[in-house]
Parts: C-alpha cells; structure tokens; sequence
C-alpha cells in the first residue's frame, strides 16, 4: 500500500484520477475547485497526458466529449454555475453512452451566489444534468480519502456502464486536508493509450481501413428508434440502481432518530451523534448514501424501518430530502428537515440541538414533521 | 486533344436539380420539369449523348453524385 | 469533547478531539502555520484534518484555518468552539475570540493584545501566552517569520509533536526554496522554544 | 488513347444523401472524401459532426464520426485531437453553428492553433430550420426572422470569418472558395486538399468557408442559387487565401500547433492560386 | 371579447405574450418553437418592441436578464437542448429576483434527440432549472387557448412574485391549431414604457440624478447574508404554492382511476377517459395540474383519497410520477406509470388500453404499482 | 492665481475600493466616472458589473447597475439597450471575461453596432480566481495552469482583441490604451471619453481596451506592475485606435447602430492621438 | 367515437369527433389544405384541432397532417384513425392507409391508386372516390392545384361546410397574394365540385 | 508658469502601494516599508511638501482615491 500522504480534497481528487488513468483534463477556473485545474496544469503532462484550459466550461465539457468519444478517460471539473453551463453537453454525453468523470465542487447559489460551501445543486445532479430524460452516477465522497477513492470509483463505474459519473463535493471537501493513502499507481503506463487491444469497441479510433466505420451520436430523428434507445438505457439504469448503490451507516441497530444526509455535512452530524450517542436518552444513527444517484432507497427503507424519526440536514432547501421521502414513502415516518443555505454550515453544536430537538417535538408529537431553516422552526 | 465522354444519369440518385445541365457547355443533358422521376423528382435525362466533350463538368456539380461518366482521352 | 488521554504514544492530546483554531491576516502566513502543525501531527501518528477559510483572500480581511486532532478519524473538521487557538493579530482576535473553548488555551502574538491581557475580556481561557513573536522574529531574523516563532513556542506548551517532528515537516516542504530559509525558519522555531521556555 | 472514368470517392459510402436538391452540401461531402482518399487519411481520421443540415454527414462519411452539439464542434475535435494526438480531425460546420453559437470555440481552437481542419459552410441562412437569418446573411436578404431584409441597424452586420480568424495568431491556413460554379470545383477541392495537408504536417488550425447554395430557404433554384452566390455573397465575402503557412519553415511560423501528430503523411501538394475565376451562368434555367 | 381566430400554438403564444406588454424578445432558431421567433420577428417591432435573434441561447437568456432588469416584459424561447444552455442565466435571472418569461416547446432528448414531442425536462423545469435553490413558476398549457391565456398569466405572476416564469409547452401544443379568443390588447401603449410610474420600484431605470443608485445582483459573499436572502426567498416561495397553484379536474368525484397527468397527454387521455365513462365497470377522473410548480399536491392529495388507482401517463420516464407520488405520499394508492419517449406520444386507444389495464391489474392485485414503457409492462 | 483642486468624481461614490494595493482597477474606474461627469450621463447610464475582480464595481458606481453572469456583460448590455434605448449602458470586464468565455458575447454585440460602450481590462490573468493564465497571458507567462509559462504549442496564442474586433463592419470606436505611467492618465481618460461620447452620438459600438495589472497575481510590487505592462504587455499589444467612425459622417459609416438612442447629449470632445509616450519608471521602488 | 348530429347547425358531422386524415408529400399542400379545412370548420361553427407533421420534411418525405372536428372542445388532436382521408400520392396511402377508421371516407387523387382502387388492400374503407384532382388541376389551370380540387369535391361529399365558406377562408389567406392566384384557387374548388358532382 | 501644490494622503484610504511615490518626479512623498498604517497597510507619508509643483501625477495614478491635492496656479 501507498504511503500516507496529506493532502487537499481538490489535490487529492486530481493525483487519484491521473492514477485511475485519466489522461485528458479541460476545465475552466472556479473557485473552490481551482486546485483541479492548477494541479492537473502541473502534473497531467508529467503523465502522458492533457491539460487544457478551456474557454469556458461549455467548451470544457465538450473537449470530454471529444475525448471520451475516442474511449479515453477523460474529466473536467467546475462548480456550480459552471456546471449549469456543462448541461447542455452532459445531456449529450449521456445520450452517447459515453463514460466520463464531472466533478462539480458546489458552491452557494442561486446565480452568482457565494463560494462558501453548499449541496444546492443535488437536484441538478441527480435530476437534470441537462435536458431530456437521463441519469447520471453520482457519487458523493465524505472525506479527503473518498475524494480521492471516488475518482478511482467513479472512471471504473462510468466505462462499465457508459454513462457519465459526477463527483459531488463541496468547497470544504475540496479545500480541506487530511491524511489519505492515495490509489496505488496503475501498471499500464500512457502508451497503452495507443494499445488497440484495451481500447473499448464502441471507441473512435480511427477504423485504419480494418472495420467499418462506427458513429457517435445522439440525434435519433425516427421516434419508435430513439424511445427504444431510452428505453434501454432506462433498463441499464434499473441495473445500476440493483447494483450500484453504496451508502454507510453508523449507530445502533434500532436508533431513535435515524440522521440521513451526505458529504460535508455527515462529518458534523457524526460529531453531534458520537456525543448525544455518550448521553442518555437518545440513540442516533447516520445513514450516509456515498451514491446520490442511483440513491440506496431499499437500504435506507431497511435502516429506517426500526427508527422513530428521521432527520434530514443538508445545505440546501430540502432537495435531498425529497428523496429520502420518496424512499421512506411506504413507512410512515416523520421526517424532520434542517436547511442551511447561501454557505452557512451548521457547527456540530448546531447539530447536537437539531439532534435533541427533533427528538423533543417527537416526544411531544408522534406525527410531527418539522423544517428548519437555519435555526429558525418553520 | 480531342475526347469524348459516356455520360448517364443514375435515376435513383438523380433528385433533378438541373445543376448538370445548367452547367453543360454542349447541353448534353436536360431536365424536364413537367416529367417525374420515380422518386418524385424532375426528371433529369441525357438528351444529346454524343455532344458530350467529357469536361466533368456535370460530374463535379452533381450534389448527389448521379452522374457517371468515363471519358475517352484520344491524345 | 471526550478526555482520552493515550499515555501510550508519544503525542498527549489534551483532550480528543483536539480542536486547534489558528487567525490572522493574509501576510501572517496563517494557511501554512495549520498546514505544518497538520504534518507535524500525522508524523506523530495522529489523525486530523485542517481547513482554511477560502476565497478571494488576496483582497485584504482575515484568514484562518482550523485543525482537529484526533486518535480515531476525525468527525467534524468544521469546529465552533477551540481547544488552542493561534492568534497573530488584535483583528483576529476580536472577529474570533469567542470561539475559545471554556479553559482554552490562547497562544498570540503580542501584537493581538496591544493593549496587554484583559483578563476580563479573555472569557474563562485556561491559559494565555503571549509573545512578542513577530517583533522578535523581524529584529533576530529580519523576516517575518512570527509563525515559525509561535509553532517552536506551542512545542514547549503542549506535548503534540516535537520540535523536531516541526522541522522534518518543515524540510518536506521547503525542499524547493533555499537552504538559507529553511535554516532561518528552524531558528525561528528555535527562538520561539527559548522564548516559551522562558516565559 | 487512355479511359477516365469517374469513381464515387472511398472516402464516401455509397448511401444516398438526404440534402435538399440541389444543395451544395453534397458537392462539399465529395470533394473532402475524395481528398482523404488522396491523402489516404480516412482510416485514421475522426470526423467531427455539426448540428445543421449537414447533421447526418455522419451516415455518409467513411471515417469514424461524432456527432457534436451545435456550436460545439471545434472544442470536441480538440478534446479528439488531445485524447489521440495520432489521429486526424476534421469538422464540418454551418454558418449558424460555427458564426453563431460557436463563435467562442471556433476563435479559441483557431487561437490555440489546434491541429484539425474546419469545413465552414457559408449559405448566409440557418438551413436545416427552415431559413432564419445566420451571422453571414447578406444585408437586405429576406429571412424567416428578418421579414424586410436584414437591417444591420437592428440585425446587426454580416460577419466575415476568414478576415476575423486572420488576425489571430494561431491558424496555419484560412481560405475562402465558392462552390457557384463547374469552374470553381477544381479550385475548391485543391484547398480543401491543403486545408488537410496543414493537418499532415502539423502546421496547426486550417480553415475553409465554402460559400454554398441553400436554394429552399433561399426559395431559388438550384442553378439561381450559384448564380446568387456568384453575384451576391461573392461580393461580401471574397474569396481568396487569408492565412497560408504551408510552405513556411514550421520554426519560423509565429503559431505554435497545439497536438501534435505521431504518424508522417504523404508530402505536401502543389500549392494552389485562388483568383476568381469569371464564372458564366450560360445554360438554360 | 376578442374575435375568435385560428393559430398555431406557438403564435398564439407570442401574439399574447405581446398583449401582456412583452416588448422585448431573444431568441435562438430551434425546433419546434421556431414559429414564436419568425412571429416575434414580424410583430415586434409593430407593438414598438425589440426582437433580437441572438447568437446563442446563452445570450438570449442574458438580453432578457438585463431588459427585466429595467422593468420591461422580456422574454426568450427555446426547446430542451436550448433550455439547457439557459441554466445558468435563468438560475441568475430567479437570484436577481426578476420577472421573465421563458418557453420551453418541449421535444424528445436526450441530447440533439428528435423533434418531436415529449415531456423530458419536467424535472429541470421544476427542480433544477439551473444550480442552486430556486425555483420558476413553471405553467403547462394543454390547449392552444391555453398557450395565449398562460402567457399573459405568466408575466402577471412573473412581475406579482418577482420571478422567473417558464411555460412548459412541447411540439404538438406548439404546432398545432386551434380556434382560440385572444386576450384583449392592452390599453397602455408602448410609449407607457417611459412613463416613470408605471416603473418598479426595483428597476434599473437610470437614477436620473434623483433617487441614489439601483443594483441588481447575485453575489452575496457573506454567507450569513446570502443565507438570509435564500430563506427570504423561500419564504416567498411558500406563498406561491399556498396561493398559486392551478388545476382541473373532470369526471366523477370518487373515480375508480383517477389519472394525473399534464400539456398534451392530457388531452389525449381526455379523450380515452370519456370514452371508458360512457361504458360499464370503470369511472375514470382526469387531474390535470396547470402549474408544474408550484405542483397542486395538496389538491390532488384531496382528489386522490376517494379513487382507488393513480393512473401516470407521461412522455418521459417517471419524472412528473415523483411528484404525484410526493403529493400522495399518506395515502396507501397503488400508482401506475405509463411513459413514453423519444417522441413517441400514445394514441386514444393505446390510452383506453392503458386504462384498462390498470383497472384490471388493480381489480387482481390492490396493491399492485405498475411500469409501463410503451406498451412493455416492466 | 488660481487654485485647482482634485476632487473625487461624482459618479464614484465615497466607499473604498475592495482591489489589492496598486491594482489599477481603481484608476480606470476614477477616470470612467470622471467622463461620466463631465458628459453629464450618470443619471441616464445602467452599468453592467461583470464577474472578475471588479465584479463589485455595483458599489461604486453612482449610476443603476446589473450585475451579469461571467462573460456574458455584452448580452445583459444588449437587453437593456433594446429595452431602454433612451439610457446609455456600459460594461466593465475583465480579459477572463471578454476575451474567453464571454468571446461570442463581444463578437456579436460587436458586429450588431450595439450602442453600448465595452472597457476591456486586459491584465493578462484570471485575478478574482487566483491568477490562472488568461487568453491574454503572454507566450511564457508564468501563472497557476500555465506553470513553466504559457507554451503557445499546448496553450494557445494570446488574443488581440482590438485587432480582432477591427475586422467587423459594426464598431465605431475600437483603441487600445496603457494604465502604465502618470503620463498615461490623460491619454487614457481621453480614449475612455471618447468611447462613451460614440453613445451619446448614437454611433454604435465602442471598446476601450486598457492594459492594466495584476500585481498580486504577477506576484510584482504597484510600481514593478506598471513596468511590465509597458515593457511586456506593450509589444504583444500595441496602443493605439483601430476603429474611429466618430468623427465620420453618421451616414457614411459602413455599419449600423443596433438600438438608438432618444435623448441628446453634449457634443463631441477633440480627438486624441494615441502615441506611445516615452514613460519612464524614474523613482524609488 | 359517439354520433351525435346535430340538425340545428348548418354544418352536419357524420360522427363527433370527426377525424380527418391529409397526407401527401412536402409540395402537394397538405398542410395548407388541411388548414383551410379547419378554417372553413371554424367558419361553420365547429370546434376543431389540426395538428401537422413537423420537421425538417424541405428535405423529403410525406407529409400530413390531422383534423378533428366537433360539437364540443376537442379532447385528443392526435388521433389514431381517421373517419376521412384525403391522399395525394402513393406514397402516403401505403405508408398510412392502415389508419382508415373501419368505414371511413376515402378521397384521393389517382396518382394515390396508380394500377386503380383495389377492393382487397381498402380493408374496410366506406367510401372511395378518387379524383385526377392534380392532373386535372395542371390541365385546366396550369399549377398544381390539386389540393383545392380535392376540397371542392369535399363539400360534394360531406356536408361539413359549404364551397363559399372555403371560399371566404380563401380569400382571407390569401389576401397578400394576388387576385390572379385567388381566382385560380376558387375556380380549382368548383372544378372539384363538379368532377365529384359527375363522379 | 510657476505653480505649487498642497499634497497630503488620506490614510483611511491609502493602501500603501508606492504608484504616487514612484511617479512624483520632486520625491515629495514615500512609502516606508517597516511602518503600517492603522488600515495594516505599509505607510505613505508626504516627507518633503515643499518641492510639489502640482503636476498631479500621484493624485491620477492614485488607485484608491487617496490622494487629496490642491494646486495653485500662478499664471
Ligand atoms: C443548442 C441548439 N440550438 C439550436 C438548435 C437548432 N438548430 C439546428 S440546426 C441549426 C442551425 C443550422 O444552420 P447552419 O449551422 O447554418 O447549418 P445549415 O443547416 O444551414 O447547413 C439550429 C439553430 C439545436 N439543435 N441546438
Ligand atoms: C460561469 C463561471 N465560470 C467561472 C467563474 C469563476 N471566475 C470568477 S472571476 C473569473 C475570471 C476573472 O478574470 P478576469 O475576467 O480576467 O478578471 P480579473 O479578475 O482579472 O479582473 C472566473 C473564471 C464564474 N464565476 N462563473
Ligand atoms: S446535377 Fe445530379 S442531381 Fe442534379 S439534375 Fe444533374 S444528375 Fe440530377
Ligand atoms: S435546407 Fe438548404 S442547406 Fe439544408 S439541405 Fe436543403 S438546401 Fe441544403
Ligand atoms: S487580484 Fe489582481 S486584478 Fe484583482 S484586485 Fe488584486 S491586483 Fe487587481
Ligand atoms: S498611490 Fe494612493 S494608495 Fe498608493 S501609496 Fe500613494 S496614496 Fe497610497
């Protein structure tokens, strides 16, 4: 195993991608993902590979078309509004089956916003990358370590199902450090890019006069053949979502209120329940989805069944709850919803009173389904 | 250096847009706008076959690539 | 939080988690003193994370960082309250004062009590330690190298990692730069010992 | 005595085209094939796909295609060109999607002095829906969205490609032609022909605009559409060579060419003289 | 009252936008919306008005950032892969907090797709217009009356609640014709434009030497401050859904099927829903919501309690479905989901097929929660 | 005797800037509101705030402002213009801005004549971002993603943006201008008048391009910044005027003015001539 | 769907909704026809639905368009079988002929049935009438017309609307046009009228 | 034409940047490095009042506004 290293979340993203083999990396500056970009500046070409800065991110996403298109790993990242710009391509990549990596470091929005740390984009990325109807995989790392980890993950899962994969973190995943053991160097060294056998049959790569030539393409102008075509991605997505879903939880097997959030925000509510877990009175448990998209709504269904409540925390206005009420619809629990928004973080005392206050209201209430918004009790 | 060519328009390419004729210097071919092709285009016909100079000039236009010709260049 | 001492490494947390918040402005090289501290510590076979406060810093205000150390993998990088905080300006310590744990321990340069210590406005801090570390540094190194000062004085406070451990760190990462600044920035770590020594 | 006999080029697959009659588009998809055929390229060259009428060049072409969002192409060919520095790379865009939407990208690949070859389609008009005005429609001319002409007070001025990609300094070769006449195709095909010798070489971005017909929106036929080029567009948009560092010495070009190339080629072709041929319009219409 | 007159949806839709005082229009040519351009192109300028055919979608959405900006009634228009491209600005426009219209004729994706109808991009629409947390009113007409009469309403909302309005329409609603009366023109005349006021308070009308100066943004950097303006926000947001949402409802008042869906399915299960109410055995109720968003859950949960079957049929892949299911979430009904894609749009009989079926399946099973893709039954 | 005072232009307000010490955004943002003043426009003028360092321009302008999205200031500009053609408009970006993702934004509102006036700070880097290399980074500049210099072959060539927006038949002021030395000021104050004058006449769209610094992400003391621009920055882009229909009869101008203008304004100041002074660095550093 | 006449209108619908079928390729009018259809149908009193095939169809290909009418608001504008079809070429009755409603109306023009109406391939059809509608129109006026002799000899055939009403619909869509091309238009409608008259 | 100035630097405004001293062609202000303003900036002073002959090139390169000038013309 690798040595141990500290590193920064964006850093650490950037070294385990090259690793994983991405050889192509376009992006456009934004902050709090700029280290992306200046890291891949620095050590793409060290590797055999590409760093361009874009014009724009809309350029950027379709340099990773391109790229893609001819079975490379290639990435680009950005942040938020950037990312709304990428849509457009996103839909188009995924409509071409083609894998690549997206990392959207979020920042808060809407519009031009702030750079504070945020999850306002989940519906976006789970949602509507772009237009038309696709998913995307999303993965959501909690730490420096998944950062890195999730890169690997990501390209591995993106070429296995043809489908593009977005890591979504936010600034302070990005902007942290810790100490990580990075992904192992790979044995192919970037020659192999050229080595025919490992390239993909559905790559361009010139057909050299040996095979007929093969196209990318996502317009589809008979009706019945492009529903057919969504149809079969829509059958691959279900596999994805039998297989794919990766998520953790911590706590007891049968918590009072079981805490169901991701990213950033899980490692201040693991603090606050660490501690109200060392009290009397309430047990807490953390259900972590690390897959936003597919989400582990079985085993979250499962985990929910033998709570009393749910407490849902996120940094943005009850996006990702909608789908841990989607996933806990047959239950009839009451889900309790802490907002922060615009960059705020709730500190791990904020956590700790949501924690006892949302087992407060059920004592009184059984029924009771609060919303937060910062710690004002709507 | 005279030449002659064999000039023939390939129907089911030919949408009948005219251009060879329009740019035949011999007025080797013709399109009759009051006719159909089976495809539902103005026919487009060799009238005049032994006019032809074989210049390509109807060979280079053609956006549908219907013409076929084979020029004989008597040096 | 929870008190679990580990007489067993070489590294005594305080307590654990170990809550480090470090505040100054721009120039006071606030981002690499929490860096080199986080390096130091992993050395020393702990586990941490450090965050910056981010963003168009270059315009002037403050900056700072936190650092959490811990023996089991940190829960939240995000801190509200510190166990030791490093203040190096009297702005820091009026934006951030209030974070101070109850029986925190304040480590600052003397230019953030230009006024000297209030103990009325210190809130509880269990301990105080100020120096003149950035005035030292300029006068005995003609840099300003306050941070290094403050880092070789926090060795002599609290048993974390060594000075030594501070200055392999501090080898790793200068390797680019000159030889003449590595040498200086040890002394200043130096200095700060003798200057906390005698305190 | 020796027999010519034309062939539909390799490059080309033998599919019918679903242009309009008349169009120019197919002309253009000929002589490229026929190039790459010459040049014997096409196996290893990625072709890039623009979202115009020319949409479906994908189904015609012998290469590997891909189809690029509109607008998008030149940044995809770039992401092709960094991925396979071993390949080539050619797109085929309209005026709307190169003058348009993708003027940023067009300008920044060129800027960069990508290795790839641009095919720009100049028919003053957005074909494929159904006729609005493009960046290059000519002042005056009737569209769906400029009912009384264009009025460059209100729609702004016809932009000229080749003049403003010149001032820039990556491209290695930019050329105009005009595909309005039999005269002119020898011509058009020579430059198509060095537009992609500049990419065997490594010379960096080269770019043709081929002033082309779209007879139905223009509401013309096919032959008044040449002529309408010849008489109209010829006069906005003249033809000629803007950019030409073929035959430089490669250290002595000012443009860096960004991706370089693995494979050699075959050696560079006879460089071609673009006067404008007095064009005669003298058949029956 | 107006004259009754014949038009195509997508002209209807722009002749009413100018009535509403729409004065200032940017857009980009794309199927199948381009009518609303040529239209806009034409009678503009007559009304006194400003059309300008963007370079881009990108650009068109700015133009109408900034003609709101000074109070006027601006709109663009677009479909799916144009909608995208929008995303940025339109996540911008809600931030600044200004009213605009936006049209998405809706056809099939992903990516450049077809041309044909769908519904694919329910979920940017209502969701994820772009990144961060905000929402547009999103408006769905199902009828080319309805096209004219929703862009008047969407520019009364627009301005009421001070932002953005999108009107989900998709091909058949934009092209086809239908005997409509057009709203009454309106009595202010272009010159009203200068007149001061008229003026919103918050437009950027030039200072004039006499108030001090108006800023629209979107950049808040401290995070306490943004935070604050996002619950502001959805503080307002929560008034729209108590005070906005619209909907029909036909057919019996305890239906054994009541089927919920939106724009032109809706019209094409009217027709099926009639017909299996003049037979035996089934009474089938149509819940057809006319704002997307805010989506009429809690009248539809009132709806939904006396039937025994939700019937979803949709021309996209479950993406409206979400929010029926979120509507009725307490309710133990069986939902049954019927898409289709790729522009392919179901038949009045394949809709009294689906019907029945549904029926069928709940006559066996009352339980039962049925799939359909086309007329696959997953 | 008389006395002469400097005061603070109205047109600013009194809040201090938030740029970095020696940043000339400040010195051009004094000298645009001065002509302001002095054209007596404040009152009448919606800014458009772009996103780069001087995205808080909002605050210190006197007149309305809108703040756009990144590269987009030229189309926000387009929106109000046609909305209100009876107020003047002006946008301030950075080369980020202009030059890279907002390209199709300046290009178009460039060729449409828009009656909006455009200042342009080149300062060759991203500044807001932390100093990534901008289309305007000079060939072996070193910055954050170019970090052993930008290398033409990989990065691409620097854009003159002047020169590429000449070549359009819609501008009506296009000239380049150095913030390098205290001999400078009057030079460039006069340009940015003139740009702003276009407006008020109507005549269409007008560019000031101001060569300007970045010593925080040039790493570089005020004074040391200032030297670079006129020693470096000069040679890749010369100052000069590249397009002045000013003084042209309104008639005979080749393009168009998109969106006219109701009110009448002040007339024209003298013309300028733009000749690189000799600026000399003489003090302590 | 439900018959439901109404003797009080001028206009009488053999069922409610009636479905109308026009398919052709790009230069036979159809959308325009179809259009002219529903105008007169408005004129009549009739609520009604058109909806056209849309697209790139410059680029070949049929093209069609539906027509429904009723008493009520429509509900569905897509339908899938038509009570009426009119077809202007072969073409377009092989690929939708499969869509005639069982007993439905056929009029087409003879280039539809070029080797003559087969009972067998009609499945059903109520009626057939197929009229040289585009010969005749060259013929007699010179221009392809053969939509509005198809129309005319529709108001032969079905008692929807009357010629006059298509006549008033006419002339106002054509106002911007000429006279020349107005009259045309009325004379191809009666020279319809009376090949069905004679049919 | 002989003219003098008043020069004098707002504090709450000056960041220190030198432009002002480096451009004054009579020396008359300076920024000294090893001192700081309230503001934490280094500090501008007007070390030699006297020798300013109101050219105004500290007041135009000024990026902050920070300079206050008055100039007196004697013609
Ligand atoms: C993002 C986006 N915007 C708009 C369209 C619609 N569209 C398709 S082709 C086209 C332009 C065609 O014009 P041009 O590029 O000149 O090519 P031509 O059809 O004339 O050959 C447009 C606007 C689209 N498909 N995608
Ligand atoms: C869509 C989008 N992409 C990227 C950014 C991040 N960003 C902010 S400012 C900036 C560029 C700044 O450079 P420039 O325009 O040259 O202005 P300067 O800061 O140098 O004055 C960038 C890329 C953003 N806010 N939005
Ligand atoms: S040029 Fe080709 S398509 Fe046109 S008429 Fe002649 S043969 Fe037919
Ligand atoms: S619409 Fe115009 S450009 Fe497109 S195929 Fe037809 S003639 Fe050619
Ligand atoms: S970063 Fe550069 S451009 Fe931005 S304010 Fe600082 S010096 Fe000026
Ligand atoms: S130029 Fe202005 S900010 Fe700079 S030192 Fe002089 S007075 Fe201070």
């Amino acid at each position: 195993m690798e040595e141990r290293v500290l590193m920064k979340g964006n850093e650490a993203l950037a070294e385990a991608a090259i690793r994983a083999g991405c050889r192509c990396y376009f992006g456009y500056p934004i902050t709090p993902q700029t280290e992306i970009a200046a890291y891949m500046a620095r050590h793409m070409p060290k590797a055999g590979g590409s760093f361009v800065q874009a014009e724009s991110e809309v350029a950027a996403a379709n340099m990773v078309l391109g790229a893609a298109a001819t079975g490379t790993r290639a990435m680009t990242s950005s942040s938020s509004p950037g990312i709304s710009l990428k849509s457009e391509a996103l839909s188009y990549i995924a409509a071409s089956d083609l894998p690549a990596l997206i990392v959207n470091v979020m920042r808060a929005g809407p519009g031009l916003g702030g750079i504070q740390p945020s999850q306002g984009d989940y519906w976006q990325a789970t949602r509507a990358a772009g237009h038309g109807d696709f998913h995307q995989l999303v993965l959501a790392p909690a730490s420096v370590q998944e950062m890195a980890d999730f890169a690997v993950l990501a390209f591995t899962l993106a070429f296995k199902w043809r489908m593009p994969a977005m890591i979504l973190a936010d600034g302070t995943l990005g902007q942290m450090m810790e100490p990580l053991y990075l992904p192992k160097r790979p044995d192919r060294t970037p020659a192999d890019r050229t080595n025919q056998a490992a390239e993909p049959d559905w790559a361009l790569t010139g057909t050299l006069n040996r095979r007929s030539h093969r196209i990318i393409n996502s317009l589809v102008l008979n009706p019945a053949a492009l529903e057919a075509s969504v149809f079969e991605r829509f059958a691959r997505y279900r596999q994805v979502q039998a297989q794919e879903a990766r998520w953790r939880y911590e706590g007891p097997e049968d918590p009072d209120v079981l805490v169901v959030c991701y990213g950033s925000v899980s490692r201040i509510y693991k603090q606050a329940i660490q501690a109200v877990n060392q009290e009397q009175g309430l047990r807490a448990g953390l259900f972590r989805p690390q897959t936003l998209w597919p989400f582990p709504a079985a085993e979250l269904a499962a985990k929910a069944k033998h709570c009393k409540k749910i407490l849902v925390p996120e940094l943005s206005m009850g996006q990702f709850c909608d789908d841990v009420k989607l996933a806990t619809a047959k239950l009839p629990k009451p889900v309790a919803l802490a907002c922060r928004a615009g960059g705020q973080v709730p500190t791990p005392a904020e956590a700790l009173q949501r924690l006892k206050q949302t087992w407060a209201c059920w004592l009184q209430d059984q029924e009771q389904e609060e919303v937060y918004y910062g710690d004002r009790q709507l | 250096m005279a030449q002659h060519g064999e000039v023939a328009v390939r129907t089911d390419r030919c949408k009948g847009c005219g251009l060879c004729a329009s740019f035949c210097p011999k007025q080797v071919l013709a399109v009759d706008l009051t006719r159909l092709s089976e495809r539902g285009f103005p026919l487009c016909q060799v009238i005049n076959p032994e006019a032809c100079i074989g210049c390509g000039f109807c060979y280079s236009v053609c956006p549908d690539l219907a013409i076929s010709l084979m020029v004989q260049k008597n040096a | 939080m929870s008190k679990d001492l580990m007489p067993q490494l070489k590294t005594l947390l305080p307590c654990d988690p170990y809550r480090i918040f470090i505040c100054g402005s721009g120039g006071d090289g606030v981002l690499f003193t929490g860096k080199l501290l986080a390096q130091a510590a992993l050395r020393a076979g702990l586990e941490l994370s450090w965050l910056p406060s981010y963003g168009p810093e270059m315009r002037g205000g403050t900056a700072n960082c936190s650092v959490v150390l811990s023996r089991q993998a940190v829960a939240s990088p995000i801190i509200d309250q510190a166990d030791l905080m490093l203040i190096f300006n009297q702005a820091a310590w009026l934006k951030y004062g209030a974070r101070l744990a109850p029986g925190g321990l304040i480590l600052a340069d003397q230019s953030a009590f230009p006024d000297g210590v209030d103990e009325g406005d210190l809130k509880g801090a269990g301990q105080v330690h100020v120096l003149a570390a950035k005035q030292e540094a300029a006068a005995h190194l003609g840099r300003n190298l306050g941070n290094m000062l403050l880092l070789g004085a926090l060795t002599e406070l609290v048993p974390l990692f060594s000075a030594a451990d501070l200055a392999w760190c501090l080898q790793q990462s200068l390797t680019a730069k000159s030889t003449a600044l590595l040498a200086q920035n040890q002394q200043a770590i130096k200095l700060g010992q003798r200057l906390m020594a005698g305190d | 005595m020796a027999t010519v006999s034309y062939e539909r080029p390799e490059a080309l697959l033998d599919v019918p085209f679903h242009y309009c009659p008349g169009c120019t588009h197919g002309i253009t998809h000929r002589l490229i094939a026929e190039c790459l055929d010459e040049l014997q390229m096409t196996g290893q060259t990625i072709a890039v796909a623009s979202v115009g009428c020319s949409v479906m060049a994908y189904d015609y072409f012998a290469c590997d295609v891909v189809q690029a969002p509109h607008g998008r192409a030149p940044a995809v060919a770039t992401g092709i060109r960094r991925a396979r520095p071993d390949r080539f790379v050619f797109t085929y865009q309209g005026d709307g999607d190169l003058a348009a939407i993708g003027t940023a990208e067009i300008i920044h690949a060129a800027t960069r002095g990508e290795n790839i070859t641009v095919f720009f389609i100049n028919n003053a008009i957005y074909g494929m829906t159904g006729g609005q005005m493009a960046p290059t429609t000519l002042e005056g001319q009737v569209t769906q969205t400029t009912p009384w002409g264009r009025n460059p007070a209100e729609a702004g001025n016809p932009i000229k490609v080749c003049e403003l990609l010149a001032t820039l300094d990556g491209p290695a070769f930019i050329a105009r032609v005009a595909v309005d006449h039999a005269n002119q195709i020898h011509q058009v095909k020579a430059t198509i022909k060095k537009a992609l010798q500049c990419q065997l070489e490594e010379r960096g971005f080269a770019l043709v605009e081929l002033l082309s017909t779209c007879p139905t929106n223009w509401k013309m036929s096919a032959t008044e559409a040449m002529r309408w080029v010849h008489e109209q567009m010829r006069q906005q948009y003249p033809v000629g060579v803007f950019v030409d560092r073929l035959r430089e010495d490669q250290n002595s070009g000012r443009g860096g060419s960004a991706g370089g190339r693995h494979l050699s080629g075959p050696s560079a072709p006879e460089a071609v003289g673009l006067t404008a041929l007095p064009a005669g319009y003298t058949h029956k219409e």
